[in-house]
């Protein structure tokens, strides 16, 4: 095997490992950042198929601007959650009053 | 290789309690299909097909899976924005992410 | 379905389908013979044709041009679709009566320089690389898309060194939509144009240049690669925008129901060590 | 020329969100939206009967060269170019619907629907895998976003993520699909691969590629197990946006079926009738699933959409049996169906905007006051259950004589009855008052009220703007009945089918009397299931065996769950299935 269909194996390998650790992991910031390091592993995988191209195009949207649009819909999800749980808590601590 | 991402994914997808996580699955799932059509148009010890410093006549692997491939992110980055809108619109609406409670029908 | 179930169809579904993978895969050449011959042929032709020696670009901005055009419009439609989504929720929030009325910003807490600096003194190569990689689709690994997002976390960076404001005064949403409409349409005129003087849509009508690679080569394709990137910056900005928009105002709204509960450390600023 | 179809929506589209900040002067968005789609209907028009020879249309100039297709190809035949323009006539009837219907839109709903339409017309045109799957996710996307276009309401963003999710698992399949088959051939142009194809003896790798490629398609157009997700998400889109969902959308999911097995795939599947036999059995499966769910909802609109599923089963049907005859009828059927059903669709339309509900039991009797809309629907409905001269009924009829097969005659008969029964109990209940006045429970009173509707106040008058369009799709509906029992026009299309299929014409198609009776009995049979609908509390034997609401409901709602994860992991059950019985086929 010559050294660039071994470099191959080995990627693939991490990709395939980093497929399952995207999918498995439970906690959602946990898993952008790992989606983000998939996006790298990728782009490395597709720079030794010969794709520059799609290499830069993997890292600027699969590793920088979709992890980035995630995190800003969780931030949202979970600061609506607090805010909703803050105004809970505000109204119970008025109505104890 | 392939079908391995391609499960994961959609296993991620079947199982899980969270519109976010599936949304992320689903972007692996798409990663399957960049593998998969970078991985048909390589040919061994072929070039990146850039003949700015290279000669016309070296072995070059195939350009036309590489403009699938540059397409294929586009549309994912696409997809995976409006889903996720949709996501944080049913988190207002619904209170929840989990799919088994944004029941607005059932049969 | 119980869960279980679920898992039990999926699991014995996914085995089948992972069989018929195996079978279809059996079909393929090996791993690095692809046999062609679309690729070889384009391969052969694309520099004379073209005078584009990225020939991926080639490909892309004219030999399959008509494909580009419809991601262009995927990507600007889901924009569209974001805006009718998101856009709502927000003209809500902003008719909520029991909402404190929009106040003075000096109640949002700031980013911290050590973020700030560096982030501002990288917005200037960044636009930088982002512009060269849009003009240079026709000689190198390069093209309108990747331009385009690199123009568009550049006005990112902006919004991590300053402010939110800053990023929005950069970027208005009828300025964002209407460069995106720009970006979008230009290209569906260009090959309009072709069409003008009696050539097939999206025909390559520019003089093509002596030089293979050099900027003023590939006829229409840098031309194609630049609306491209105008597209595909716009898009991304107005997505990001909404998306740091919804962020932010669920930010104020808690900052003035309960200030207590404030927790700096998860301010969007965080997601960009990422 | 041929390349203006889509590109022409897709500039309009531009130039609409670039005047966005123009966006009070609505009248001239409405009409350059209906401008548009009306201009691109009548250029769709004139490619029909100007390209009978030769459709090729390369993009870019790029025509083949060496013999190996470079650039991107159209192919503009009679059926596709009628289906994209069926899509076009649709789409401009339903602009000028919603010329008065949301009292309140921005620019952005002209915006998707005319990507819409480019996506439509681009996913019929285009002869090249890859550029039909690009269609095919811009149509996707439109779609989605206009399903959600609502946002501030529970059920559009539950059908949208319904619709998107399990429509985007099938669209990454139908890639890998195209992926795997452009790794053997190393072509994307259809017309080569199905020379490759033809060259070749059947295998493994284009038996499953073609079963990927088709994922995406079976899920658009909801074959059973792929079609969950279609009632959510057509019960929560805006009511005109329905029409296009149903008449075109879904007909544009078997016509990608139907294309890439004859121009394509076909011979690499031996051209067997057992494989015709196993798209008949899930078309089967489909007419009488979609009239089960039908019959028992109570939800206008996510009734109509369980009517559409069943009818694409029956389109299905006849596009399985391989025959030009079968292929004709189909396509006669889809025209009629658009018709009708987009009539329908409008018709609830018109009750949702004035009488702010679309819950057949609590608009009993209310709506004698729409009498207009209420003789319209229910000739719509009639037309759906394939009366005579409705151009269903005909489609029907060739369906029929194609299958000669009595089992699937009676079966998919009985499958119309059941489901435009359906439809004709909510006009007789609705629009007449026929039946007895249900019982108004609280949950009844709650749920009337949760439909907010999609415009603002209910109205005194019914618009001349939205009664217009629904007449005329009736109208059409019995129009493209009466043309095609003109011998020359049956006779082109019977033509045009056997051109699709690239087989010799056949003997031509009639009007034959067992088509006419079968339309007959079939209307007859939906009126009688409609009154036994309306009146099933005085028939104690219907009574004691059938309960609306109450029976069989358990079962029913297990399967169409609401949940995303059920829907994904029965499409992947089906496409198990389907790859085992075209793997035991092929070996």
């Amino acid at each position: 095997m010559t050294l660039m269909g071994t470099l191959q194996a080995v990627i693939l390998v991490l990709v395939a490992a980093g497929a399952l650790a995207v999918a498995r992991a439970r906690d959602r910031v946990r898993q952008v950042l790992l989606l983000s390091g998939y996006g790298m592993l990728l782009a490395v995988l597709f720079f030794t198929f010969q794709a520059p191209d799609v290499t830069l195009s993997e890292l600027a949207v699969g590793s920088v601007a979709l992890p980035l649009i995630l995190l800003l819909a969780i931030f949202k999800v979970d600061k609506a959650r607090d805010a909703d749980k803050a105004r809970d808590a505000d109204q119970a601590r008025r109505g104890r009053r | 290789m392939v079908a391995w991402i391609l499960a994961v994914g959609l296993h991620g997808i079947v199982t899980s309690r969270d519109l976010i996580h599936q949304i992320i699955c689903l972007v692996v799932v798409q990663s399957s299909t960049y593998v998969l059509l970078l991985g048909v148009g390589y040919v061994t010890g072929g070039v990146a097909p850039y003949f700015y410093d290279i000669s016309q006549r070296a072995k070059a692997v195939d350009p036309v899976v590489q403009a699938l491939t540059l397409t294929d992110i586009v549309v994912e980055a696409a997809v995976t924005a409006l889903l996720l809108s949709f996501a944080v619109q049913a988190h207002k609406r619904f209170g929840t992410l989990d799919p088994h409670e944004l029941v607005e029908f059932r049969g | 379905m119980s869960q279980r179930q679920r898992l039990i169809l999926f699991s014995v579904a996914m085995a089948g389908l992972a069989a018929c993978f195996g079978w279809a895969a059996s079909g393929l050449p090996g791993f690095g013979n692809y046999p062609g011959p679309y690729g070889p042929v384009i391969l052969h032709d694309a520099v004379a044709q073209t005078r584009a020696t990225g020939v991926v670009s080639a490909v892309n901005f004219d030999y399959r041009g008509f494909d580009t055009l419809g991601e262009e419009f995927i990507l600007f439609t889901a924009a569209a679709g974001l805006s009718v989504v998101l856009r709502r929720l927000r003209g809500e929030r902003e008719r909520e009566p029991d909402r404190e009325p929009e106040t003075d910003n000096s109640n949002k807490p700031g980013t911290s320089a050590a973020v700030k600096v560096p982030a501002l003194l990288f917005t200037g190569p960044t636009v930088l690389i982002g512009w060269w990689l849009a003009s240079h689709a026709q000689a190198n690994p390069s093209g309108g898309f990747q331009g385009g997002v690199t123009l568009a976390s550049a006005l990112a960076l902006v919004y991590l060194a300053g402010e939110f404001i800053a990023f929005r005064r950069l970027s208005p949403v009828m300025l964002t939509d209407a460069v995106e409409a720009a970006g979008a349409g230009g290209f569906a005129v260009i090959g309009l144009i072709a069409l003008a003087m009696g050539l097939p849509y999206l025909d390559n009508f520019v003089p093509l240049g002596t030089i293979p690679g050099s900027v003023s080569s590939g006829g229409t394709i840098p031309l194609i690669s630049f609306f491209v990137g105008l597209e595909v910056a716009a898009a991304f900005t107005l997505i990001i925008g909404e998306f740091l928009e919804q962020t932010l105002l669920i930010r104020r709204g808690l900052w003035i129901t309960s200030r207590s509960s404030w927790s700096p450390g998860s301010s969007p600023s965080a997601c960009m060590g990422s | 020329m041929p390349s203006l179809p889509v590109v022409v929506p897709l500039i309009a589209a531009a130039l609409l969100l670039a005047a966005r900040p123009l966006a009070t002067y609505r009248r001239t968005l409405d009409l350059v939206a209906v401008g548009t789609s009306g201009a691109v209907a009548l250029i769709l028009g004139f490619l029909i009967f100007r390209t009978d020879h030769s459709g090729s249309y390369w993009f870019a100039g790029f025509h083949p060269a060496h013999g190996i297709a470079v650039g991107i190809e159209f192919t503009i035949g009679p059926l596709n170019a009628g289906l994209a323009c069926l899509g076009a006539t649709g789409m401009t009837a339903v602009m000028v619907f919603s010329w008065r219907y949301f009292t309140q839109v921005g620019t952005y709903f002209h915006v998707l629907m005319l990507t819409f339409l480019a996506g439509m017309t681009g996913f019929c045109l285009a002869g090249d895998v890859f550029d039909m799957f690009v269609w095919f996710e811009l149509m996707g996307v439109s779609a989605y976003a206009l399903t959600a276009y609502r946002p501030e309401e529970r059920g559009p963003v539950q059908g949208a993520l319904n619709f998107a999710i399990t429509n985007s698992v099938g669209a990454y399949l139908t890639l890998t699909g195209i992926a795997l088959i452009y790794g053997r051939t190393g072509a994307l142009n259809m017309a080569q691969i199905g020379a490759w194809v033809d060259r070749h003896p059947p295998s493994g790798l284009v038996t499953i590629s073609f079963l990927l490629i088709i994922t995406g398609l079976l899920v658009k157009s909801a074959i059973v197990p792929f079609h969950f997700w279609l009632a959510d998400a057509h019960a929560v889109a805006p009511t005109p946006v329905c029409v296009l969902f149903s008449g075109v959308m879904v007909e544009l999911g078997l016509y990608g079926i139907a294309r890439m097995y004859w121009s394509v795939f076909g011979p690499g599947l031996g051209h067997r009738a057992a494989v015709g036999h196993v798209f008949l059995a899930l078309g089967v499966l489909t007419a009488v699933v979609g009239a089960l769910y039908c019959f028992r909802e109570r939800h206008v609109k996510r009734l109509l959409a369980f009517s559409t599923i069943s009818h694409a089963g029956v389109f299905l049907a006849g596009f399985a049996l391989l025959s030009p005859l079968g292929l004709a009828g189909a396509a006669l059927y889809v025209a009629g169906h658009a018709f009708v059903k987009g009539a329908l669709f409008l018709g609830a339309g018109i009750v949702l905007h004035r009488l702010r509900s679309v819950n057949e039991t609590w608009l009993h009797g209310r709506g004698r006051k729409l009498p207009v809309t209420g003789v319209l629907f229910t000739a719509a409905a009639l037309g759906l259950a394939d009366l005579p001269p409705f151009g269903t009924f005909l489609g029907k009829g060739w369906i029929d004589d194609a299958a000669e097969a009595p089992a699937v005659t009676l079966i998919l008969l009985a499958c119309t009855i059941v489901s435009a029964g359906s439809v004709l109990r909510v006009a007789g209940g609705v629009f007449y008052g026929l039946g007895d006045p249900p019982r108004e429970d609280e949950r009844m009173a709650a749920e009337a009220n949760e439909e907010t509707g999609e415009t603002d106040t209910a109205r005194q008058r019914t618009p001349l703007s939205m009664l217009a369009p629904l007449a005329l799709l009736t109208v059409a509906g019995l129009a493209v009945g009466i043309t095609a029992m003109d011998p020359h026009a049956s006779d082109a299309l019977l033509a045009a089918a056997a051109q699709f299929q690239g087989q010799p014409a056949v003997k031509p198609a009639d009007v034959t009397v067992s088509s006419v009776v079968t339309g007959v009995a079939s209307a007859g049979g939906a009126v009688a299931v409609g009154l036994a609908g309306l009146y099933w509390r005085r028939l104690p034997v219907l009574r004691s065996l059938y309960e609306p609401g109450a029976r069989g409901l358990g079962l029913a709602d297990r399967f169409q769950s609401g949940v995303i994860n059920d829907y994904v992991t029965w499409a992947i059950a089906g496409l198990a299935c389907l790859g085992g019985v075209l793997a035991a086929i092929i070996r």
